[in-house]
């Protein structure tokens, strides 16, 4: 068992590494390493999935390689696995399969081809570095490659300008969140030295009662610890004051930014608070923080996704928002509904970014959906999965989209939320507009963009290895809900990794009851009333264009530049930086210690001794006046002392 | 166990070897390159059975030479090694046989003194790091600096002289302070050996005076924040390996100096003033970072993050004193840390400043504004520069990382507030290196004006070691840890020894 | 019967008289030099009075090693003007600066 | 008033006079007689005191030899007679301000301590016999004998110096040097010129 996970573990590593040596072979080469050792992680995790649902044997956790062993603490490298991790890992390397293949056409004009396939496959190895991860430190390396993987691959394309400039502001923001993960595991390590999962959770309810005092006032250890570990799931999942990172990281080419920015890397931060659940369960105060983070980020980014043009973009603010549902989730203890959410939506985000990488591919790089349009004559199949892939993302019934965001509405409506269900409610309406206004305007409107850009005949759409994953995927993104749900929803699915599985039973028996019930209940519910005003709205205003709304100026800039945050984020945080450091620099460093003190000094001692030179007339008599003026000075002295 | 003196070899081989060079300025490029990758190769293999025979578990002072030298005032030729040491020892020789090797490419006018010097500096280095009478270490810590003076004053850059004085002199004023003190405690303990400064019952104020005294002169070493400014001139306009071995090993000198003799000695005096020195590692560490980010001038900018780096190490060392009362396992690490930050600070600043010679070979300009686009040219060079601008910025799985990772432990021991200022320098180290990666290695550069050709096979060598061991004090630095634990943990004793 | 102090007050007298005509003379080294033959003068008289008046006769003796001192170190001075004038063609003391800082 | 109390006034009154007449003397010449004079003065004050050899001495030995040093420079040299330079006004104060300082200071501090010791100036000391030069001799031969010797050292030091410094090697003046003439071999003298005809 452990064996297995090790080599499904190194499998990615071993791909890269050899990816890495033989860079300028062929493409197919590269193409056949790659692709077998996702394919290798992937079979393995099915195979390990299987095992451990056939044996259920409790969560095995081994370390195979000492980080330091030293007599103050002892730092491992290990693995851990459940049915959370098994699960997980079967998503990413799912995902991160179908990805590699279709880049495999996106990615087949492109110079450094070779390099963009070592980048992925070291991509998943972070990825699975943290999905086994046993210990925290193990966590936050893990944590930091997908960091460094991310910035390489959005900066993918080096010669691009805006890309570099992305790369670096993503890395910085997510830098910024990895110092809260950083503080937690250094307090961690600090009061227990240890790091490991099961130590800390035995000795859980002891970290409860220490306190630790954070600027003055003393916080109760767990929650403070906790609430860091958050600020860094916030950076790394995009929440609401460090999300401004994601839009920009779609300059990287689009199959990564299905893997990395719609379902594996920023979903890390809510595996790891599903992952510590046991030790949120014991916090005050932070579960509540969560709750609120993630359904503001809900609503307000789902507000900024209207009122963009570029189609990865939309696409992009559609993710922060379902992102900001899984958070919420999180918040109100509902760790199998968030983790539910979060395997579904990485299925129906990749598709939809893989069908946009198929339309961009399709005109030659235009991403502004206003220009686009009218595809559906001339890309059926890419027509046909968009339509499944926004049905679950806009959460229509029987999707599997439906299962998990309306469950999430309604547990968290059930446990009395209030608040929060109404942001998660009106963020339905959201989610069915933009998603509504891409799909009208890409496959009904009329396209601007000239003539022999679109070639007309539909036959050679794309070729096969860019349409094959789209079939693969639809299945899961539209089926996957109605096949897991009930065993979810007792607690059979991720048996006894994630704490709070009592609520969800009682929200269960309470009102689900049972998936097919729930199905037919949902007709009766507000969401699905909201879901059709929020269609009959869009076709009418987009297809249509049957009425047209204008939007009050105030409104719609604050919007476009996400309540300022991009302004903040690529010209002010910039230019203030660049002045206040040439400001230290200029003044401080050099003016005052350098010139100041030191040329000073010297320049002092200069002048001095000039002054000292002019004694030195050269004529005697001067030097006679010298000697004897001394001699009277001392001959009084001695008279006076004697 | 060894029938021959090894540290003497260690020291004195070099040295010897240099000044032959030095003085033979005829024999050609060729041959005296070859001596000094042969004598730098020796060292190296010595060094590393060195460490082999170092038995970690026992962990006092081994290898010990000890003869009468300067028998009137009892000053000893006393050489001895224990964990510290011998890590620093295998640094200095692993860098040295480095530059041997970046240095077979280059051709400055009559080369073979220019090797002789670092021949000779490597010797002094080995010295340093090895002597245990105060006056011979003060001796070897002194003479660190003709060579490199020379080094740098020859074969500088365009205003050397400037340069040269001003760190020459600098470091100077730090040293004489330190020799006061020094021969302050000899006559109280009327010997020059380290270890018997460390019984000396001192009053308060002669603490706090050679407290003040030490921290100064090696504060210069280490370049601390008020004291620093000598460092950024003095790497621009050193050659490339010049700044390399300044950077990747002298630094260590100061630093090496603070545990050796700050720690044990003034320890009431430190445990007052910890939380001033602690400020002062502090403004080290966020103000110089955003000094460095400022900067035009690659190398400097590379300077000031050595700066900000060794502040981690400074921060390590003085949170020793604060922490000496409560919680003596949180001081424990931040001395390790402090130890581990020196050691990968060593291997990475060299590979930066490696890195930045051969593009400054190229392009015969140190300004970021005039290198640009080089990924395109040389693909192999920037995967690892951009593999050394992720160390340098503390990337785990990089050997950066672990040092800062356990001073950031040891000082939420003390407080929050240090431990979040501490860990501020995540983002502010992030963001200048990568401001440099940005600017210098990505971006579109058609005609290539600079002339970037990949590099030549000898810098693929000397990088790609470095990368290796980068990489695996990154993921298990565990054999570095098991070498220093009983060291430190002698020193944590002796201090605590000192205090009951 | 004089008393000593006027002995010691003379001598006082010639000693300040040279160091004036050292200080003063504006005509050239040779001057300087007779000024410090009656320094030398002025010491003499103070040992061999401070010699009587103690009884000992080693003032006397001392003044004798004195002369030999001074004949020879005028000697050697006058040699040294010679040579200066040889190379200078002038011994003024004001155009004699090449010491000058 | 004692005799001797008159002659000591007459001569110290004329000593004074003659030092001032050397410094101030526009003529170095004239500075040098006015020299000399001032020792045949002191001469005769050490007389009063007692100590006859060495005023003989200090006439022979110091102006004999000392001072005709100084005239044979003067006269060698040709130091023009130094005009009134307006920079000796300049300093004239000066230099009786030091002088006036220096006398007030030490006779007024120093000297007045033998103010109330009337001891008289004038006696011999005798050693083993009444005349001076005899007492000195003894002394001088008994206890200073390692002095003397080195005395005579530097006197012969005096001289070698004065020579060295001022003797000048002149270029043209032929000398034979024996030694040179001996180490000579068969090649320098003999030179055969071939192919001479008979």
């Amino acid at each position: 068992m452990i064996a297995l996970t090790l080599i499904l573990l190194l499998s990615p590593l071993i791909g890269t590494l050899l990816l890495l040596f033989c860079q300028n072979s062929s493409k197919d080469l590269t193409i056949l390493i790659s692709n077998i050792s996702i394919l290798i992680a992937f079979l393995l995790s099915l195979f390990l999935l299987y095992l451990f649902y056939s044996a259920n044997p409790g969560p095995i956790s081994a370390n195979f390689l000492t980080f330091a062993d030293t007599s103050l603490f002892s730092l491992h490298f290990g693995i851990y696995i459940d049915s959370l991790a098994l699960i997980m890992s079967s998503v990413v390397t799912s995902v991160s399969l179908l990805v590699h293949y279709y880049s495999i056409s996106y990615m087949k004009d492109d110079t450094s081809f070779n390099r963009f396939f070592i980048y992925t496959n070291f991509f998943t190895f972070s990825m699975l570095l943290i999905v086994f991860a046993n210990n925290f430190l193990q966590l936050f390396i893990g944590w930091e490659l997908v960091g460094l993987s991310s910035y390489l691959l959005i900066g993918f394309w080096i010669k691009k300008e805006s890309a570099i400039k992305a790369n670096y502001k993503a890395f910085l923001v997510n830098r910024v969140g990895d110092i809260g993960l950083l503080l937690g595991l250094c307090l961690i390590l600090l009061s227990y030295n240890t790091t490991d999962y099961n130590q800390i959770f035995q000795i859980k309810n002891s970290i409860n009662i220490d306190s630790v005092s954070i600027f003055g006032f003393t916080f109760n250890a767990l929650s403070a610890i906790c609430l860091l570990l958050f600020i860094g799931a916030m950076a790394k999942s995009a929440q609401v004051p460090l999300q401004f990172w994601l839009p920009d990281s779609m300059e990287g080419p689009t199959p990564i930014s299905a893997l990395i920015h719609a379902a594996t890397m920023v979903t890390a931060g809510i595996y790891m608070v599903a992952r510590l659940s046991p030790l949120y369960e014991l916090t005050d105060g932070v579960l509540i923080f969560i709750l609120y983070v993630g359904s503001i980020t809900a609503f307000f980014l789902g507000l900024v996704a209207l009122v963009q043009n570029d189609i990865k973009r939309i696409i992009a603010y559609s993710t922060i928002s379902q992102l900001g549902y899984m958070t919420a989730a999180l918040g109100a203890s509902l760790y199998s509904l968030a983790m539910f959410h979060l395997i579904t939506h990485a299925f129906f985000k990749a598709l939809l970014f893989l069908c946009a990488g198929s339309i961009i591919i399709k005109c030659h790089h235009e991403q502004d959906i206003r220009k686009i349009g009218g595809l559906r004559k001339y890309m059926p199949i890419t027509y046909l999965a968009f339509m499944y892939a926004s049905l679950s993302l806009i959460g229509f019934p029987i999707t599997s989209g439906f299962y998990s965001k309306e469950s999430i509405i309604d547990a968290i409506g059930y446990f009395g939320h209030t608040i929060p269900y109404l942001m998660l409610l009106l963020s339905i309406f959201t989610t069915t507009l933009y998603t509504s206004k891409i799909f009208f305007k890409v496959f009904f409107g009329e396209s601007t963009l000239p003539k022999e850009e679109q070639n007309e005949n539909p036959s050679n759409e794309n070729d096969r290895q860019m349409l094959l994953p789209l079939f693969i995927l639809t299945a899961p993104s539209v089926f996957l809900g109605l096949f897991i749900y009930d065993p979810l929803m007792i607690g059979i699915l991720f048996q006894n990794s994630l704490a709070a599985n009592e609520l969800i039973m009682s929200f269960y028996n309470g009102y689900v009851i049972n998936s097919f019930k729930f199905f037919l209940h949902s007709f009766t519910t507000i969401n699905f009333l909201i879901l059709l005003i929020g269609l009959i709205f869009s076709y009418l205003y987009y297809y249509k264009k049957a009425f047209s709304i204008n939007v009050p100026h105030f409104i719609r800039t604050t919007l476009t530049k996400e309540y300022g945050f991009e302004s903040l984020s690529s010209y002010l945080i910039p230019k203030v930086q660049n002045i206040f450091t040439k400001y230290l620099w200029r003044k401080i460093d050099i003016s005052t210690i350098d010139n100041g003190l030191i040329n000073n000094t010297s320049s002092f001692i200069n002048n001095l001794s000039s002054k000292m030179k002019k004694l030195q007339t050269g004529f005697i008599y001067h030097y006679s006046l010298i000697i004897i003026s001394a001699l009277i000075f001392l001959l009084i002295l001695m008279r006076l002392t004697y | 166990m060894f029938d021959y003196p090894i540290l003497s070899t260690l020291i004195w081989l070099p040295i010897f070897v240099g000044l032959i060079l030095v003085a033979s300025n005829d024999i050609g490029k060729s041959l005296s390159t070859t001596i000094t990758l042969l004598t730098t190769l020796i060292i190296l293999i010595i060094s590393i059975k060195l460490f082999q025979s170092y038995d970690h578990s026992v962990g006092n002072l081994q290898f010990i030479e000890k003869f009468v030298w300067i028998s009137g005032l009892n000053i000893f030729y006393y050489l001895a090694v224990d964990g510290i040491s011998v890590s620093l020892v295998l640094l200095t020789s692993f860098i040295n046989f480095l530059i041997a090797i970046y240095a077979s490419s280059e051709d400055y006018n009559n080369k073979s003194s220019y090797l002789g010097y670092f021949l000779i500096l490597e010797g002094l280095l080995m010295g340093t790091f090895s002597a245990f009478d105060s006056i011979l270490f003060y001796i070897f810590f002194e003479s660190l600096l003709i060579p490199l003076f020379l080094i740098i004053g020859i074969w500088g850059g365009e205003n050397r002289k400037y340069a040269t004085i001003k760190f020459f002199l600098y470091t100077f004023f730090g040293s004489v302070l330190m020799l006061i003190s020094i021969i302050y405690l000899a006559n109280l303990a009327d010997s020059f050996a380290i270890e018997d400064f460390y019984y000396l019952t001192l009053s308060f104020e002669e603490e706090i005076f050679l407290l003040l005294a030490f921290l100064i002169g090696f504060g210069i070493k280490v370049p601390m924040w008020p004291v620093h400014t000598w460092l950024p001139d003095a790497h621009v306009e050193a050659p490339t390996s010049g700044s390399v071995i300044l950077a990747s090993v002298l630094l260590k000198v100061g630093g090496y100096g603070m545990i050796r003799f700050l720690l044990p000695i003034t320890t009431e005096a430190g445990i007052y003033l910890s939380d001033y020195m602690i400020y002062l590692s502090l403004i080290a560490i966020i103000y110089i970072s955003f000094v460095a980010f400022a900067q035009e001038d690659m190398k400097k900018l590379i300077a000031y993050s050595s700066v900000a780096h060794m502040g981690f190490v400074t921060m390590g060392i003085f949170l020793v004193f604060n922490l000496m009362g409560n919680n003596p396992t949180a001081a424990a690490i931040g001395l390790e840390g402090a130890m581990v930050q020196m050691i990968s600070h060593g291997l990475i600043s060299a590979a930066l400043f490696f890195c930045i010679g051969i593009m400054y070979k190229h392009s015969h300009s140190r300004l970021i504004k005039d290198n640009f686009g080089v990924a395109q040219f040389m693909p192999i060079f920037s995967f690892m520069m951009v593999f050394f601008l992720m160390a340098n910025s503390g990337l785990p799985g990089t050997s950066g990382f672990v040092g800062e990772f356990l001073v950031i432990t040891s000082s939420l021991g003390s407080s929050f507030l240090f431990g979040f200022l501490a860990a501020l320098s995540l983002i502010l180290s992030a963001s200048y290196s990568l401001k440099l990666g940005k600017n210098v290695l990505f971006g579109d550069n058609q005609k290539n004006s600079q002339g970037y050709l990949e590099c030549k096979s000898n810098e693929k060598i000397v990088l790609g070691s470095l990368v290796i061991f980068v990489l695996y004090l990154g993921i298990s630095p565990d054999v570095l840890f098991n070498l220093l634990d009983k060291s430190v943990s002698d020193i944590i004793s002796s201090i605590s020894l000192g205090r009951a | 019967m004089i008393p000593i102090s006027y002995y010691l007050i003379l001598s006082t007298i010639i000693f300040t008289l040279s160091i004036a005509g050292i200080f003063l003379n504006r005509k050239n080294i040779l001057v300087l030099l007779m000024s410090l033959e009656l320094m030398f003068l002025s010491v003499n008289f103070n040992l061999i009075t401070l010699g009587n008046y103690l009884g000992d006769l080693t003032g006397q003796v001392f003044v004798f090693f004195v002369l030999t001192v001074v004949a020879a170190e005028s000697a050697i001075g006058l040699a040294l003007l010679i040579v200066l004038f040889r190379n200078k063609k002038t011994i003024d003391v004001d155009d004699l600066s090449e010491l000058k800082g | 008033m004692n005799i001797e109390l008159i002659t000591f006034f007459i001569f110290s009154f004329l000593l004074i006079v003659t030092s001032i007449k050397v410094i101030t003397s526009p003529n170095p010449v004239l500075s040098a007689i006015y020299l000399v004079f001032s020792f045949f003065l002191s001469a005769v004050l050490w007389l009063l005191l007692g100590a006859e050899f060495l005023s003989i001495i200090l006439i022979l030995v110091y102006v004999g030899a000392v001072m005709v040093l100084f005239l044979f420079v003067v006269m060698m040299l040709d130091i023009n007679i130094a005009k009134k330079s307006a920079a000796y006004i300049k300093y004239l104060p000066v230099g009786v301000g030091v002088f006036i300082i220096f006398n007030v200071l030490i006779i007024f501090f120093f000297i007045n301590t033998f103010e109330n010791i009337n001891y008289n100036a004038i006696n011999s000391i005798n050693v083993i016999s009444e005349s001076n030069t005899e007492n000195l001799g003894y002394v001088l031969f008994t206890d200073y004998i390692v002095e003397f010797e080195i005395a005579g050292l530097i006197l012969l030091l005096g001289i070698l110096s004065a020579i060295v410094l001022t003797y000048r090697k002149n270029p043209n003046n032929k000398y034979q040097n024996p030694t040179e003439q001996i180490d000579v071999e068969k090649k320098d003298r003999l030179k055969i010129i071939k192919g001479l005809k008979e």
